[in-house]
């Protein structure tokens, strides 16, 4: 990677009209293991891929719950989203507090973007190097956002974010006109084959994954082992029937090769592959 | 002073002996106690025939209920009664006075005793307390110049009312009077009302409770109604009771003293009570 | 560029020897490169379009959006960096709010816009901050009518009769300039910026775009409101239809 | 601290069939300090009539000599014993007299008539009078005692059995009042027997 | 009654009141609302303020309603004494004079206001008033109570002499109710008494037949709130 | 008697009551203009809520126009007794709640509960901090066919039920609902039994006034009736000469 005069401050504009310590941050959340989630009328499903970096050590944990109603998924610096959601914790808490009623899903993500936006703007604060799935239900019916260390928030039907995460996008993106019927069974599957793809090789077991749920009258649960491997169960028998993974190319050498496009283009893109949304949206 | 302390017939009229030690007590910190209160509903209403008195029965000392069922319906003649709210010493007493110098009175006019002169009675003696003694009234009664309905506060002031309400359900009790309360109505109307009053009293002010009484009073005739509803039947009792074994409460010495048998006079002439 | 590598561009508090400011330069390129943002102020008020990007087809309409209320009667457009245009108009509601809180009375928007274009300013002003990387639109309507102002990265303000920023604003000028703006309702403003945005919009570069609009005329009672769902339809039908029109006649 | 709590008392009285009773505890206290642990609280009026009085321990005895001037007077005048609701009467007046500067006792009075109709009454310290059928009580405990006798209390009860109510009633009162207790007297009267006992409590 | 503290329990029965008499050609007119109050509780909607003294000389009482009854009281009982020693009705300034006597004597017991009024054939009607204190004032007309504080530039500017018993009436029915419509302890309906060489007439004014003044509207049937 | 209870217009009666004590700064505050009763019940469609329109400034019934029922959102409307100014302070801070969910613009929006909780939040808050706002609220509002009725008082005491009132109206009026009140009322009976409550309060109260208005609030809307007055009635016999065949009495 070259070296340029313009990278190592986020209060330094690029002549492009970029922030490079924020897009470097946003790196940070593409060499996190895999953060899925997608959604149905009624449920959302969050889904991570469990990378242990050594046999003798757990895994970091991806899924938090905040409130009953809300959870997160996280790929990137884990301890960058704890202090997130910490903060997103607290901020259900006071509103419950003061409203006796659940913060709306769209207004906490708000408040953690413009949190984030803050540590793009100031000489002496680092971007957040965390990308976060966040799940929940309200008032409005359940949501799929994700947040961007930019301080940039988006609203999906499905997404997956972090290493590898391409061909379960490719998946998701397959498949999700459908998902809004889906029975919460229906979206664990869709779930789980999502996390498969991005496994790759790897065999999907109960302990190199994790899976969460929030339903309208179903509390944000996280499922422990035995409930997950039930479902992974279940999955075996169905796999025969569900076509090949995708046929593009790894995505780790796109992402690779992306991120040499813009490095040299010079400008702001958008992949026309659809790769999510580009680094610093404009 | 010694002659004081003997002094045989009661004199009549208060006594100030303790006031002095009573007042060194409380200026040393030291709190009097409080007195029984009958924080009350009491109300009255002038129907067709004459007057419907009506109060509710609790007695209370502090926050404790100390009567249950006691009477706030005191009797002042034949064709009077009156109904009492505040210190319960001091209706009693108030009422009692009245009552018996209502008596001498018509003892010595042979007259059916008026209402105003009994409201006359009252104001009068508790307006020369100045407040202290703490009888909040309803009076009622019918004379020959008709029905009569009163309140008398504790200062010595008094109204004349077709509807009357006092004691601390006061406010519960007028509501029902000022929606409900008709002109010229009859007898069964008229105690419908009375009770709704005293029941919106009973149950809406924590310090009347219990039981409805009544007193419908009317030309030559006065029905006294005591406990005329009981909306509120004891609802805790253990259907067996306790029972304690006979011998189980332990006992440091026992005295058995034998009763002289009673001695009855059969002789006449024994002076009647 | 002249700029580069001569060491005058790298903190907004270090003027070049030409006696430019090149960081905020380098921030208002961002929004050149963003979607465009139009407004335009009609007879009976104002009328906001952008050109919202979609990366992804499994984003939701109107999700993430880049349109926002000030208050009731007034209303901002982001072009450039979403995230810290919220910040604009966060500090916007707050300036309203205490404004009225204060006062008694709606902020009027030209007070608005100064008192948001005074904030933008300050961000030039300190090493440790940079400009920011959006410029706003701002809508309102107070009781001397309908007002368009835009709020640029150095803190500079000026009203409008049409505005526009972004990718496509030279083209949007031009066509903002065709319109008979003293005789329009905004009921065909919106229609015209419809036009406006899908004409400016580059299919060969960028893929998909969502319409997003609001407007704050007598219709929605003089207070700021996402365009009503039919009009829009009707607006982005219009607009396409033009478009092809167009292609056609090519 | 009330005056009324400076000694410490508990009273009660209940009716029973063609009988009643009597208790007191023997406690005298000054505040948290136990002066006597056999102080008399209950006094006998006549053969068939006694009176309680709880509160300051030198009105109680000042009150009752006081009641027992009158009724001897009475006697020497009359040359009968005073009837239950006579003697009441007389109590509350003598109480009322001091309206304004009050003894500081609540009297419990409980006598049987000359006809054995058992007859129990209580006033506040300035004399108002209430009557029972079933049972009064007086003193620092009374609050408990209320609870007590509310549960425990059942009507028409042999004297045996009244016996063991009045002191399980008390009893369980005072230990819950920690300026009254020490024991316990009670007095069952019937047509032809006084029985007195005096109950084994608790020493704290 | 600490334990049940409420205002309308202990607040000393009083009258917030407005009571005047106004003299005209010919005799005296007395005027009075009919609110009671205890706190802010009305204790008595329909009150009678204007007491007979004597046949021909009334009494308006404000002020604790206790004090202002005992002494109309007692000065009713001394005044049929002095009648009947006398043989002769008492003069509005006697009946005037041993109000002033009780007002003025128990002074520092004593809480009440009041306005004595009536005719007389020495003088026709006159108007004496007897505020807190005791002082003794003869007037053409007089305003006591509460109320009275809402009067006063009213009166000064419609009073005016040599009125007439229809003319009086009114000022004293408008005077009454202007002084309900502001004064909360004043209100409920307004009672007059006339009195001239004829004799007593006692006139009543319903509290929803008075005159409305500034923002008060007249009764309306339920106006229904419809369904938005 | 242990003390005085404090009441409306304390402050006017003191001889001190414009001097400003000497010394550490004093907390107490006593209300200056002052609404009475406020009373709210449930019915068939949704709930009712009414006022009188009295200002007073201790005795004196200084304002007979004050709108003391407010609409807050779109669903729920705010009555208050007590002290004015507090109440028009609370009404500012409930608009800048409404104006941010309108701001918002995402679907969501408080429901009657979640102002009644907020405004506990905020009473209790300030109480705490010995500078109570001296009002008790009753909140009516219908949201996704749920009723609510709620209460809070000024040192923030909250509760909920099918009918409430606020001062006078908890002696006076509270008695005949809790007789009168069933859960199907119409809006007829509603009304009536309102009426009935508040004429009882007119009689009874001395700062109540003959000038109401009801509140009807639905789950179409919110409609507060304009100010009329009530049929009143003073003609008993009794009421005419009191004292009429035994002079002496009163």
């Amino acid at each position: 990677m070259f070296r340029n005069q313009y990278d190592t401050d986020v209060t330094t504009w690029s002549p492009a009209g970029r922030l490079h310590q924020v897009e470097y941050a946003m790196e940070a959340v593409k060499q996190g293991s895999a953060a899925i989630g997608l959604r149905s009328k009624t449920h959302v499903v969050l889904a991570t891929v469990n990378k242990a970096s050594s046999e003798l050590l757990s895994h970091q944990k991806k899924l938090f719950k905040i409130d009953n109603h809300i959870g997160i998924a996280m790929a990137g610096l884990t301890a960058d989203g704890r202090v997130l959601s910490r903060y997103m914790r607290s901020e259900c808490i006071n509103h419950n507090f003061i409203y006796e009623s659940p913060l709306p899903v769209g207004r906490l993500v708000v408040k953690v973007a413009d949190k984030a936006q803050v540590c793009t703007q100031r000489s002496w604060k680092r971007p957040y190097g965390v990308g976060l799935l966040v799940a929940g239900t309200d008032e409005t019916g359940p949501h799929l956002y994700q947040n961007c260390p930019s301080g940039n928030y988006f609203e999906y039907q499905a997404f997956a974010i972090g290493s590898r995460s391409q061909a379960a996008k490719t998946y998701l993106e397959r498949k999700y006109e459908t998902f809004m019927e889906c029975t919460k069974e229906q979206l664990i599957r869709h779930a789980l084959f999502a996390v498969k793809e991005s496994l790759q090789e790897e065999e999907l077991t109960s302990s190199n994954c994790g899976l969460a749920i929030v339903g309208i009258d179903d509390k944000f649960e996280i499922l422990d082992q035995k409930k997950l491997q039930a479902y992974i169960d279940s999955l075996e028998d169905a796999t025969k029937e569900e076509p090949a993974p995708a046929d593009e190319e790894p995505a780790h050498v796109e992402e690779a090769a992306a991120l040499l496009t813009r490095e040299s283009s010079g400008g702001v893109e958008i992949p026309a592959d659809g790769d999510g949304p580009a680094p610093m949206e404009t | 002073m010694a002659e004081a302390a003997i002094a045989l017939p009661p004199k009549g009229g208060f006594n100030f002996d303790l006031c002095k030690r009573n007042a060194m007590l409380e200026k040393n910190g030291i709190a009097l106690p409080r007195f029984r209160k009958t924080g009350t509903t009491i109300v009255g209403l002038v129907f067709k025939d004459g007057v419907i008195l009506g109060a509710d029965t609790r007695a209370t000392e502090g926050e404790i209920v100390c009567d249950k069922n006691c009477e706030k319906i005191h009797y002042m003649a034949p064709n009077i009664y009156c109904c009492g709210a505040g210190t319960a010493a001091d209706t009693e007493n108030v009422t009692d006075m009245v009552r018996s110098q209502l008596e001498l009175h018509r003892y010595a006019t042979n007259r059916e005793s008026r209402v105003v002169t009994a409201l006359t009675m009252l104001k009068t003696h508790l307006f020369g307390y100045r407040g202290q003694v703490s009888a909040a009234l309803v009076l009622g009664g019918v004379d020959v110049t008709g029905p009569h309905l009163h309140t008398v506060y504790p200062h010595g002031s008094t109204d004349t009312l077709p509807f009357a309400t006092m004691g601390s359900g006061s406010l519960a009790a007028m509501s029902v009077f000022e929606s409900r309360y008709k002109e010229d109505m009859d007898k069964e109307e008229g105690m419908e009302i009375v009770s709704a009053a005293i029941c919106a009293g009973i149950f809406n002010d924590l310090g009347s409770g219990s039981n409805v009484d009544l007193c419908i009073l009317t030309k030559g005739k006065t029905e006294y109604l005591r406990n005329y509803q009981k909306p509120n039947p004891r609802s805790y009792i253990r259907s067996k009771g306790y029972d304690f074994a006979r011998g189980h409460t332990a006992i440091l010495s026992t005295r058995i003293t034998p009763l002289k048998d009673q001695v009855t006079i059969i002789e006449g002439d024994a002076m009647e009570e | 560029m002249s700029s580069i590598g001569t060491g005058y561009d790298l903190s907004v508090t270090t003027f070049s020897p030409d006696g430019r400011v090149f960081q905020i330069e380098y921030a208002t390129k961002a929004i050149d490169n963003s979607g465009t943002v139009v407004g335009i102020k009609c007879k009976d008020g104002v009328v906001m379009g952008v050109e919202k990007l979609i990366a992804s087809k499994m984003l939701l309409e109107g999700s993430n959006r880049r349109i926002h209320s000030v208050d009731r009667h007034a209303g901002m457009a982001i072009a450039g960096l979403a995230a810290d245009g919220r910040q604009i108009v966060a500090r916007a509601r707050a300036e309203a709010a205490n404004y009225l809180t204060f006062y008694g009375e709606q902020i009027p928007t030209e007070e608005l816009c100064n008192r948001v274009a005074y904030y933008v300013h300050l961000c030039t002003l300190y090493w440790w901050l940079r400009p920011y990387g959006s410029a706003a639109i701002l809508a309102g309507y107070d009781r001397d009518g309908p007002q368009l102002y835009m709020i640029e990265p150095s803190g500079v303000a000026y009203r409008y009769f049409g505005a526009a920023v972004g990718k496509g604003r030279q083209a949007a000028k031009t066509e903002i300039e065709k319109l008979k703006l003293d005789q329009m309702t905004c009921r065909e403003g919106v229609i015209a910026v419809a036009k406006i945005i899908y004409s400016v919009h580059d299919e060969a570069k960028d893929k998909a775009f969502e319409l997003e609009m609001s407007w704050i005329c007598d219709e929605s009672n003089r207070e700021h409101q996402r365009v009503p769902a039919d009009l829009l339809a009707e607006a982005k039908a219009i607009a396409k239809a033009a478009q092809e029109e167009d292609m056609d006649a090519d | 601290m009330s005056i009324t709590s400076y000694n410490g008392s508990a009273l009660v009285a209940m009716i029973g069939k063609n009988c009643f009773a009597i208790a007191s505890d023997r406690r005298l206290g000054v505040n948290f300090q136990t002066i006597a642990t056999d102080y008399q609280r209950i006094f006998q009026i006549h053969d068939r009539l006694y009176i309680g009085l709880s509160g300051l321990g030198t009105d109680v005895q000042t009150l009752y000599q006081r009641l027992k001037f009158r009724h001897k007077l009475y006697q020497l005048r009359e040359e009968r014993n005073m009837r239950p609701e006579t003697f009441a009467s007389l109590v509350s007046a003598m109480l009322y007299e001091k309206r304004f500067g009050p003894y500081f006792c609540e009297p419990i009075i409980a006598g049987l008539s000359e006809e054995n109709v058992p007859f129990i009454c209580t006033t506040d310290l300035i004399g108002a009078k209430q009557f029972s059928s079933d049972f009064v009580v007086s003193g620092t405990a009374s609050e408990s005692l209320y609870g007590a006798c509310e549960s425990m209390y059942k009507p028409d009860l042999e004297p045996e059995d009244l016996f063991e109510v009045i002191s399980q009633a008390l009893l369980s009162s005072v230990d819950r009042d920690c300026i009254s207790g020490w024991g316990g007297i009670v007095y069952i009267v019937t047509p032809e027997q006084v029985i007195t006992k005096t109950l084994k409590g608790r020493t704290d | 009654m600490e334990e049940f503290g409420c205002e309308w329990n202990d607040a000393p029965h009083s009258m917030g009141t407005t009571i005047m008499a106004v003299q005209y050609e010919g005799g005296v007119i007395l005027g009075a609302d009919s609110r009671t109050t205890t706190g802010a509780y009305v204790a008595n909607r329909a009150s009678d303020k204007i007491t007979e003294l004597t046949d021909n000389v009334y009494i308006c009482r404000s002020g604790s309603a206790a004090d202002s009854q005992i002494v109309s009281d007692y000065s009713r009982y001394f005044l049929n004494q002095h009648t009947i020693q006398l043989g002769r009705d008492a003069t509005v300034k006697t009946a005037a004079n041993i109000v002033r006597e009780l007002s003025y004597g128990n002074k520092s017991f004593l809480e009440c206001g009041l306005i004595v009024a009536g005719w007389d054939k020495y003088e026709n009607g006159s108007v004496y008033s007897i505020p807190l204190g005791g002082t003794i004032l003869r007037l053409p007309f007089s305003t006591g109570g509460s109320g009275s504080s809402y009067l006063y530039g009213f009166l000064d500017q419609a009073w005016k002499d040599g009125m007439n018993k229809e003319e009086a009436e009114a000022l004293v029915v408008k005077a009454v109710s202007l002084a309900m419509a502001r004064d909360g302890s004043s209100g409920g309906v307004v009672r007059t008494v006339i009195i001239d060489s004829s004799g007593v007439t006692r006139n009543f004014y319903p509290g929803d037949k008075l005159p409305l003044y500034y923002e008060e509207i007249p009764y309306r049937p339920t106006v229904e709130p419809m369904s938005a | 008697m242990t003390g005085k209870q404090p009441y409306v217009g304390q402050a006017l009666d003191s001889p001190h009551a414009f001097t400003l004590a000497p010394g550490p700064t004093k907390h107490t505050q006593y209300p200056y203009v002052t609404g009475t009763s406020v009373l709210g019940i449930k019915y068939k469609d949704g709930v009712l809520i009414a006022a009188d329109t009295a200002g007073s400034y201790g005795s004196t019934v200084r304002y007979k126009s004050v709108e003391r029922l407010k609409t807050c959102g779109k669903h729920c409307l705010i009555g208050a007794s007590g002290e004015i100014s507090d109440f028009q302070q609370i009404l500012s801070y409930v608009d800048k709640l409404i104006l941010n969910d309108y701001m918002w613009d995402d679907g969501n929006n408080l429901s009657p509960r979640d102002i009644h909780n907020y405004l506990t939040r905020i009473m209790y808050n300030k109480r705490n901090s010995f500078d109570p706002l001296w009002n008790t609220l009753v909140i009516g509002g219908v949201k996704n066919g749920e009723k609510y009725l709620g209460v809070v008082t000024m040192i923030g005491v909250h509760y909920e039920d099918n009918h409430v009132a606020s001062g006078f109206g908890n002696h006076l009026a509270r008695p005949i609902f809790r007789d009168e009140w069933h859960e199907n009322m119409t809006l007829e009976e509603g009304i009536q039994l309102l009426e009935k409550a508040l004429t009882v309060l007119f009689y009874r109260d001395r700062s109540a006034i003959n000038k109401v208005q009801v509140a009807n609030i639905t789950a179409e809307g919110i409609n507060i009736s304009e100010p009329y007055a009530l049929k009143t009635n003073w003609d008993y016999k009794a009421f005419k000469n009191p004292t009429a065949g035994a002079v002496g009495s009163w």
